[in-house]
């Protein structure tokens, strides 16, 4: 497996740049539901100047790199899930400034402090429908398996099975935030997008660091 | 889509470019973007105030930057919040010593980014914001105690803006004119009927369907869904609902003063605002409730959308002398 | 027809109304007649300036009664004729010892009506009367000499109360502010488009068909036929030919100076009257024309019309310093 | 024959009145193929206004009582028509002012004036499609019947047919005044409706003057 450095950073944000390109017209269609169609287009056109922005740095400290990808995100795409994706990068940034490498629990507490950073943002609790819905279960699982000293593999395995769990528990859920709240009760018969985002993040980091093995 | 545009892309870029070359004695960029736009003038050690919000709503935002009013504002794309960034950028430009205050509607995408802008302001630039969210459309129900106010911000802005404009121009510190901003909203309440939609360039298609003979009184400036649809009513009818909807959401006595905004959003004549206005007048005459000053136009807009707003202030001696104190903007001019 | 009204007879005496009870301390009727709009300040010795015309198109007329501007105006039903009656209560109330300048639009009913109250005041009320007819709309040709203008008036009208309006606050007499508007007239000229039609609330329908990608250069402000019908462009080309149209019509030379008005007919959003002056001001910067001042929004509309108009006042020294002559009317404020 | 005094004029007002109420939906269809439909409305308000004005008025100058029921139609309906009608009134009082009677010669320049006072506000020429073609070849026959003395009867009747005629004429015309102007070319195919009410009012004379016999 790589090591956790400037470099597998750097790899992991073009990674999500590439599959939210891909996954652009699908988050389309799933915000044009109850929303304003435009979360494929806000998460390609975001992911992609933020992993832009730390592929032209000449930079090792992973807590600036995350940082400055977080900048990059907002100054491109100023929408709900565009702002709430930099503030992620940027708490990770902060927490993980002065460091040049990760090990398993660094690992973990970038994603908690990314989960922190939506949620300072957003200030939207569990269960409420929202991309920490799709997050949270994933760090749940992390800090699991980190706790009984399970190996990277099996960590990014277990973590892309919650996201994706998390993401198919949002149908059924009462959304509480942004656009979709509006439609009130009706919103429960929807998945939410900002989930299938989180999924979508999870999976592909899973599988940058399984096939990076 | 039947408009005056090149492109929708260049749609709001050209608008600002014509925003300069008519007002260049007035705004000017902040920085090179011209989505930053702050006012010529400073005045050493007043309080900055900020804007700004989604495109689409002229004269809202940028028109209200100037004497007595705000100092800067920060817009995005039709619809869609301006970036923490460009906020950052419109912060440092007009932050004169004393601190800056942000005053913007209750929306998601907003709140994240001036939180965003006001944590860097702090963290990188050493700048004290404060910030007041205007949410005070009573077409949703009023927070209950401790609870965030769900309610959109709708035309009263322009209240907030007057009264924090005029004592920030008196030189008041960031506290204080944080106080009467607070003051303001806790007195505005606003209520909007739309007959028409709008179509986002982008989009090129009607943001909602409304049939030829119907109405929806509460909608949101952007679309959003309001309290009921129901059949086109005359003026009376339906100035009676939506003054009824907010004299009942603030405890009002005989006596009380208010100043008064009819606004229109965008296709609906001057003509008929004054229609409106006439009425809004026989209501509070029977209720004792006096007018001081009233504003009747176009003050926030959704574009070529049909339709109008009513926004009460409730007055006291405070805010009276606040709301007559003179203002000399691009769009808003008072002697 | 989808309008926030009460009657289509009461449309306008229920705007009348809402006027007079916004504007208190700034206009008043004359007699007991609301469509007889007069400022509540007279200055003796000033000549008085009145105008008027049918109603709908706020906010012209009456919104130019003030300060700097002119006295009175009396307007009639929606796109009708005030009655020479009407005109004549306004003559007599403004008539502070100076005699009166009417200042009205190129139409027929307007024309036999401002006539007849002239004679009226003439002879009955011994109040010198002097007139002059705007007709600046370059969508027909320039009349030949001798021949009558048949050009109708339209939002240029403004700038030709603004340059009387202010050199008849300076006192001048009834020759001098007739010499000045006479030279506003010849130096001012129009041309507008239409993306849609407006609705005269008494007849229900629109009054014009045009599908949904057309767009009509140079039509009226009634619906009157332009210049050609044509598939809807881009705001560079509408622009483009509609200022080309204004600059044959004038001799202009490099260096020469404008006051340049881009009026919305009601419906047309204030971004996109801002992305047609941004085309505006490139052409003439190309062709060498410098702009003094400008004015972007709605100040002669057709109700709900959708389009805009463009108007150029050609400037010299003198009409330089009546255009930057401050104004404080109910619509029109400039510092 | 009865004498042409101010009861004559008042009940010649109230003739006025009736027919362009009678023919109401008449004008308005006329008026509606190129104008704006008003003429039906604003003809039969008009002259209503005019006969109920002179009607209350204690009065039995000839001229004050025409240019009273002039300002009274110009009040009522500013419109193009109503204020050439209301000039057509006026003129026609000033000239007769001082008159409480009328014989031939007083009839004749009661519509000579009338022409006058439309022609001097409304500056059309014969011949350019207009009220005046209507009345104008009414007055020749009249000035022509007066010279050789017919008496009054025939003078109506002669009156009547040269209005009617004249009316029929600015078919063929091309318009020079008023919205049909707009039509350029096109206007050749209609009437005038504007004539129609000249004919309209001579007719009516002529009934209101035989009938009176
Ligand atoms: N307060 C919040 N906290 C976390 N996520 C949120 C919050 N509000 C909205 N979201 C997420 O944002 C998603 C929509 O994002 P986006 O399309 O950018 O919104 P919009 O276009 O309405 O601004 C939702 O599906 C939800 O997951
Ligand atoms: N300058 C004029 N002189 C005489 N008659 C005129 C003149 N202009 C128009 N008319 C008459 O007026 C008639 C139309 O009258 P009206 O319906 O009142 O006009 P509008 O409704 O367009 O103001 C025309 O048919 C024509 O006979
Ligand atoms: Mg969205
Ligand atoms: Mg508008
Ligand atoms: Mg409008
Ligand atoms: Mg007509």
């Amino acid at each position: 497996m790589m090591a956790m450095d400037s470099e597998w950073l750097k790899g992991l944000l073009e990674a999500w740049a590439q599959v939210m390109h891909k996954h652009k017209d699908e988050l389309i269609a799933l915000d044009g539901l109850c929303g304003d169609s435009d979360l494929g287009l806000t998460m390609s056109e975001g992911f992609q100047a933020a992993s832009v922005m730390v592929a032209g740095l000449d930079e090792t400290d992973l807590g600036k790199l995350l940082y400055q990808a977080g900048k990059a995100m907002a100054g491109a795409v100023p929408s709900t899930m565009g702002t709430l994706m930099a503030s992620g990068l940027m708490e990770a940034g902060k927490v993980l400034k002065g460091r040049q490498t990760l090990d398993a629990a660094g690992l973990v507490s970038l994603y908690q402090a990314y989960y922190e950073g939506v949620f300072k943002r957003g200030k939207a609790n569990r269960g409420e429908k929202t991309f920490l819905d799709g997050l949270g279960p994933a760090v749940d699982s992390l800090e699991v398996s980190a706790q009984r000293g399970a190996d990277m593999a099996e960590m990014a395995k277990l973590a892309a099975v919650a996201a994706r769990q998390g993401y198919q528990n949002t149908q059924g859920m009462l959304a509480r935030h942004g656009r979709m709240a509006i439609r009130g009760e009706l919103s429960k018969d929807y998945l939410d997008p900002g989930a299938a985002v989180a999924a979508l993040m999870i999976e592909t980091w899973a599988n940058y660091t399984i096939g990076g093995d | 889509m039947k408009k005056i545009i090149n492109t929708p892309e260049g749609f709001i870029p050209e608008m600002l470019e014509g925003i300069y070359v008519a007002h260049p004695k007035e705004l000017r960029p902040a920085g090179n973007d011209l989505h930053c736009l702050v006012s010529v003038r400073s005045h050493p050690g007043k309080v900055g105030i900020a804007t700004g919000g989604g495109s689409g709503h002229l004269p809202l935002f940028l028109g209200y930057v100037g004497e007595g009013m705000l100092d800067g504002c920060a817009i995005g794309d039709v619809f869609q919040s301006p970036s923490a960034e460009q906020m950052l950028a419109v912060t440092q430009t007009i932050h004169q010593g004393a601190g800056v205050l942000y005053i913007y509607g209750n929306y998601n995408g907003d709140i994240f980014n001036f939180d965003m802008a006001a944590e860097m302001a702090d963290f990188e630039h050493d700048i004290r914001v404060e910030t007041v969210v205007v949410g005070e459309d009573v077409a949703s129900p009023a927070p209950l105690e401790g609870e965030d106010n769900k309610r959109r911000g709708v035309a009263g802005i322009f209240f907030v803006y007057k009264c924090a404009g005029a004592v920030a121009r008196q030189g008041k510190s960031l506290d204080e004119v944080k106080r009467i901003a607070l003051k303001a909203c806790d007195n505005v309440r606003s209520l909007g009927v739309a007959l028409s939609s709008c179509t986002v360039p982008k989009v090129g298609r009607p943001s909602f369907e409304i049939a030829e003979d119907e109405m929806e009184i509460g909608m949101g400036i952007h679309g959003e869904p309001g309290i009921r649809r129901g059949k086109l009513k005359n003026a009376d009818a339906i100035v009676d609902e939506m003054v009824a909807s907010i004299l009942k959401d603030l405890p009002y006595q005989k006596g009380d003063e208010v100043a008064v905004l009819v606004n229109g959003l965008g296709a609906t004549p001057l003509e008929e605002l004054y229609v409106m206005f006439r009425r809004v007048k026989q209501i509070l005459d029977e209720s004792g409730i006096s007018i001081h000053r009233s504003y009747v136009g176009e003050f926030a807009t959704s574009m070529e959308m049909a339709g109008a707003s009513i926004s009460l202030l409730r007055l006291d001696e405070e805010l009276k002398a606040l709301v007559d104190a003179p203002a000399d903007t691009p769009f808003f001019k008072q002697l």
